[in-house]
């Protein structure tokens, strides 16, 4: 009588009020929500419960973090980086994410992370290595199971999905640990990851430093959500949101999340709200997208100063104490500028040496191509055999 | 690998089944090989050539991605840094666009950035190549992508024995290798044995599968079929032509494609993929570069038209055949009257 | 004394309570969250309020687009079509994705919506041209704003933002409604496109059809997300969850989402829970892949089914009315049948046509190299110019 | 853009400055120019390129998006369906990958697809090449991947002048164009009236930029000059060398380059991008399939190395210089007494 006599149809209609049938919310989303607000513990009541060994240990890396980036920066003045992105004012949560990992974790940082993977225990000569220019990356990812710092936005972040997930297959309880900007969180790569990571349950946690700013887009033209953290219900993983220039807090929810994916809780995504107080690089010119006021602002809410006011209340902030953790980091400085003002010793051929395990006979045949150049230069033939050395100032950004 | 096995042990068997078996025997033998992608478990693959492999190894060997081929891909670098030995498939060429960031960007690159820190032993599948019938999307031919990326291999069964032992060697190779799989002989048959396969060769060897001496066609993956069927109807024309098959083309193998050339003094490249841009003019350019002086004639091109993929009912126009092949042959300058003006 | 002495930071400590200073959720969340249920309308209380016309009105496109499948799957085994994903059980989200756009709006369909375009005024034939493989899309796209079939899946998304877009800067009120699978929600594209819409407030509506599968590949392996319909608060968009089978649910909340979008209130995603009756494609075997109890389950949910009993409550469902439309669907399935019967007027010259507007010198070569071959062919002195035309039955997946 | 200026009127301007003028006046032509890409409103592009456009024109027609280029293509995609005439900018080469998808799939497919229907008069600048002291993935050449592409328009000055002509004509262009800005000739000067720009050739024309008769030298974009430069310091070897800019590679100018090699006998290719699978591959082959028999030596190829971009403090040895032209001109076969073997 009716359509469904059709073939193809069924005449079974006994079932028909109700839900579809294999529709089952799967996921609670409550428990994903971010807090509406940015979680802090300095300047509330919640700091009282806070440890001072904890304190003084992130007051510690804080002020020699600070210190890396203002050297950093200064040898770019110098010409002894070619562009260094300081993380300046984001110390609080480039910190954090090194000390909450343990050794047997991966760190996934993004280019801006140089500063995490110093603290935790890479070389800074080694991590700035690429943006010195003299080889891309200058560290062995395995000795301090930090990934290459990386450029292309949020690529690193399936990268770390599958690290995780590959250490949970075989039985390793490996944290990966990965970075990324506000700005990244809009390319194609953090869906993919976010999603991935959430289907495997894989143990990552996620950190977007949003810092208000992708080069001068501010965080208003790349997305409209109520917050970053608030991504995470669409993938049903917890998203949790820091005031990220609060130490403590940043320690303390990356903590957790580390602890979770351990225990096999599956994927964080944190958002810590914090601001790139300097601009994006030393090549970039903030004033031409944001005011001083701004800034101002954010000086104001700075991460050290926030832990200092904590650590005076406590009265631990004493002049010995100061100036010890500002020797260390006077130290630390000097180092970085001793060891950057000499000239690394690079060899041209390792152009060639590393592309594939073994070297195609094309590659041979070029290798000794340049040998050639090389000898012809060193016999004094030749000054210049590339024409193209001279590098314009203007076109770093 | 290196068992040779008596030719009564071998049966027909499809380029389907011999690349399934490839994984399953390097699954065997080497728990870190791990099979990702669009509906390779339960499925076993659009094309089927995963088959099995969930069934026998678990579903955490072969594994059902969800469909985002960055994702694949990204989460695959991260799995080879971890030490295991990802075998991606991406469903069909134009599928694998999705992900080359990651492929240019990190995949060819690891090793080099890291200087040999971080190895990437990924293979990655990818169906590629038309004259199934498919609608658009489903038959590009992307290896000049990948040819003109530092740091992959590329490589490309012709054969069912090939289809066994490239991937196999691929699958074995600590630096990444772009598996090209024709589409349209996944069902080509040989007598082969999937139980005792043979010998595998290196990559980067290329082979010849025709000895002849008035000119070389040069040519792999789905064309070498269309390059047998033409050099049989050249001799009807008086003409006995040698095949090179590639196999691989990065590394690619000068010695043997050029040996043959020296020989013949004539050659034209086939692909089906766009001539423009194409592998061809990097092909016939290296040859000319070598063997220039034992040329009788220029290197020509036997390839696809540059338009975008043909639509399923007239992509037997825009697809390199035995006509083409044929009339191009002609072209290379064999009357001795021959007045200057170039090939044109 | 302290740390913040240092040049670069700030001594002004004063602000220091309180949240990071430019820190303000923009969006309150809890509006853009779904329903935890499917939204429904047929077998609830709330049905008795649909108006009569609506109602037959959509069953008379439900049974038409039944129809439609059934004979396109069958031209299929006919030989006429290469391949055809058929829409069966899912009909409902077809057809009011068609019904709730006006004429001016545009709609992106993906690969498996030939339906949503027929329902929208498109000749069939000319829907299915792309799967019969003369062309690859046999409409021009303004004559019904209809853009082209889309395969690679969610690449369709920006562009409907972009046009959506474009046309809110040209001051045209015009909606654009974007198709795409649960599938599809993985893919970055996805991702980005409704980033990019929120931010822009692009009055665009995204309907997901989530019919329980890609290919093979179950719900539960694409996302571990509460629903869909949740990534909405990630991109500060409204998420609607509907029951994809309640052809009035459909019809009634992509209409508001359409309304809401023209209105200049942005877009919303919405999710409509359905399912795949028949296989991915005529190619396709599903029962690699699922059980027939789930595809029986399902069947007994069926759109047609559902609107049934409500328009036999309504004592509409009379055998006249029913005969009225059967036929009419019968006559657009036998039209559709008889005009794909006939071979399509095919020139291969076209292959040069349409690749650039003015033909290169190198197309032009090609192109007379090719009309020579045409000629040679046509007089006889070869039958197979390609010998590869052979196409093999199984290649096709 | 038909207006001829004297000379008098002239006064050096920038690559850059040149091209944010191209920008400018079409965008004050025509309404339906749109300018988008991350950074390119408020900032003025992390080149400055796209400087003043958002302040003359609004932030609506010079739009600063989210972070996703997949994202920027494909909405740029819908609003040329709606009329709209977008102006893409991809911060670098490298992080145009993530739209390739985009750019194969849809962009270079669209008109054909629709048989002409719907039209991408988008036109995706990307700026390109090294010799900036950049970091990896800041100095790619990706223009193989494009010219592989059938189906784009792939164009790239080299001049102060033709990046305002060739950026006006490409975004006249109802065709989509890749707009190939070579990074580091950006603050490269010359005489050039910003106020009454020269006359703009048309697209897919190849110039001559320096006579000679001893030997041709085919370039492009940031090759240019460092041709120019070689061909000076080539007098002084006895040979007078002829520079062709090919300017757009696609549309090839076979004609003007053939017309060159035919009348030297000799050519060199030269180009950034990797030699392997780049664009001299095509061009070599393409060049001796129309002038073989006017060829005294084989077409030779200086490209960069087939490895990923150098570290910016070994960039030097990567990027062909004048004394790699040098060598490369020296091996063309002066020598009567060549004897055969090749170009090896
Ligand atoms: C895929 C890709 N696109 C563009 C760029 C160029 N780029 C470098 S940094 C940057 C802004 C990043 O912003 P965000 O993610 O917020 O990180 P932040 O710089 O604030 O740390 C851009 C656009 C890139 N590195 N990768
Ligand atoms: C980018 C891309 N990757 C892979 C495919 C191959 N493919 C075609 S349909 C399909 C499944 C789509 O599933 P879904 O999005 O849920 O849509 P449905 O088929 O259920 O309508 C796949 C993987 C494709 N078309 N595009
Ligand atoms: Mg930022
Ligand atoms: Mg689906």
């Amino acid at each position: 009588m009716t359509v469904l006599e059709q073939p193809g149809s069924s005449r079974n209609t006994s079932s028909l009020a109700g839900p579809p049938p294999s529709w089952q919310p799967r996921t609670d989303p409550a428990p994903l929500l971010p807090d509406p607000e940015p979680y802090r513990l300095l300047g509330t009541d919640a700091a009282a419960r806070l440890d001072s060994g904890l304190l003084t240990r992130l007051y510690t890396q804080l002020v020699r973090g600070r210190r890396y980036n203002a050297q950093a920066t200064a040898l770019t003045r110098q010409g002894r980086l070619a562009v260094y992105p300081s993380s300046t004012g984001q110390e609080a949560c480039e910190i954090a994410a090194a000390l909450a990992l343990e050794e047997r974790d991966w760190l996934f940082p993004s280019y801006r992370d140089t500063l995490a993977a110093v603290a935790r225990g890479l070389d800074p000569v080694q991590a700035l290595t690429l943006l010195r220019g003299d080889w891309h990356s200058g560290y062995d990812p395995h000795e301090h199971r930090i990934a290459p710092l990386c450029t292309p936005l949020a690529t690193q972040l399936p990268h770390a999905v599958g690290l995780a997930h590959a250490a949970r297959l075989k039985g390793d309880e490996v944290v990966a640990l990965a970075m990324v900007g506000d700005g990244g969180t809009s390319e194609g790569d953090f869906h993919e990851a976010l999603n991935f990571a959430a289907v495997w349950q894989a143990p990552v946690v996620f950190l977007v430093q949003n810092n208000g700013f992708a080069i001068s887009v501010p965080l208003a033209k790349q997305t409209a959500a109520p917050s970053l953290a608030h991504k995470a219900v669409g993938y049903g993983m917890p998203g949790r949101l820091v005031d990220g220039n609060d130490a403590p807090a940043m320690y303390e929810v990356l903590g957790e999340a580390v602890q979770r994916a351990r225990r096999g809780g599956g994927p964080t995504l944190v958002e810590a709200v914090t601001y790139r107080v300097e601009a994006h690089t030393n090549a970039d010119d903030a004033t031409r997208y944001r005011s001083a006021a701004e800034v101002e602002a954010w000086r104001a809410h700075d991460p050290i100063a926030l832990l200092e006011r904590e650590l005076a209340a406590r009265e631990l902030l004493t002049d010995a104490f100061v100036d010890d953790i500002k020797e260390g980091a006077e130290q630390l400085a000097a180092d970085l500028r001793e060891r950057m003002n000499a000239d690394p010793a690079l060899d041209p051929m390792d152009l060639f040496t590393h592309v594939f395990a073994e070297q195609t006979s094309q590659l041979r045949a070029q290798a000794s191509q340049l040998r050639a150049e090389l000898d012809a230069e060193a016999a004094g033939h030749t000054e210049d055999a590339a024409g193209a050395g001279g590098v314009a100032e203007e076109a770093r950004p | 690998m290196t068992t040779t096995v008596p030719a009564t042990a071998r049966k027909p068997a499809t380029m389907a089944q011999a690349l399934t078996r490839a994984m399953r025997d390097a699954m065997a033998d080497d728990p870190s090989v791990h099979v990702m992608g669009e509906d390779v478990g339960t499925l076993g693959g659009v094309f089927r050539v995963t088959d099995g492999l969930a069934k026998e190894f678990g579903e955490d060997r072969c594994t059902d991605t969800a469909l985002a081929e960055a994702g694949i891909l990204g989460t695959a670098v991260g799995m080879a840094m971890y030490g295991l030995r990802p075998v991606v498939e991406m469903q069909f060429d134009a599928f694998a666009y999705p992900a080359f960031e990651q492929l240019i960007s990190h995949v060819a690159k690891m090793r080099n950035r890291t200087r040999g820190a971080l190895t990437m032993p990924l293979t990655i599948r990818v169906p590629y190549g038309g004259g199934i019938g498919g609608v658009e999307h489903h038959s590009d031919s992307s290896e000049a992508y990948y040819l003109a990326t530092a740091g992959l291999q590329v490589v490309t069964p012709a054969t069912v024995e090939d289809a066994y032992g490239l991937l196999r060697a691929a699958i074995a190779s600590d630096d990444p290798v772009v598996f090209l799989e024709p589409k349209r002989l996944y069902w080509s048959k040989a007598d082969w044995s999937p139980d005792a396969p043979t010998e595998v060769a290196p990559l980067g060897r290329a082979a010849v599968r025709r000895r002849g001496s008035s000119a070389t066609l040069i040519t792999y993956g789905p064309s070498l079929p269309v390059c047998m069927e033409a050099a049989e109807a050249a001799r009807s024309e008086g003409w006995d032509l040698e095949v090179v098959d590639l196999r691989s083309l990065m590394p690619f193998d000068d010695d043997t494609v050029c040996a043959s050339v020296r020989r013949t003094g004539r050659a034209v490249v086939v692909h089906e993929s766009n001539g423009f841009g194409g592998p061809g003019g990097e092909i016939a350019a290296r040859i000319t570069e070598r063997c220039f002086h034992h040329l009788e004639a220029p290197v020509l091109r036997v390839a696809g038209f540059d338009i975008p993929y043909a639509p399923p009912m007239l992509e037997r126009h825009h697809l390199p055949g035995v006509d083409r092949i044929l009339d191009t042959v002609a072209r290379l300058q064999w009357e001795s009257d021959w007045t200057a003006g170039g090939g044109e």
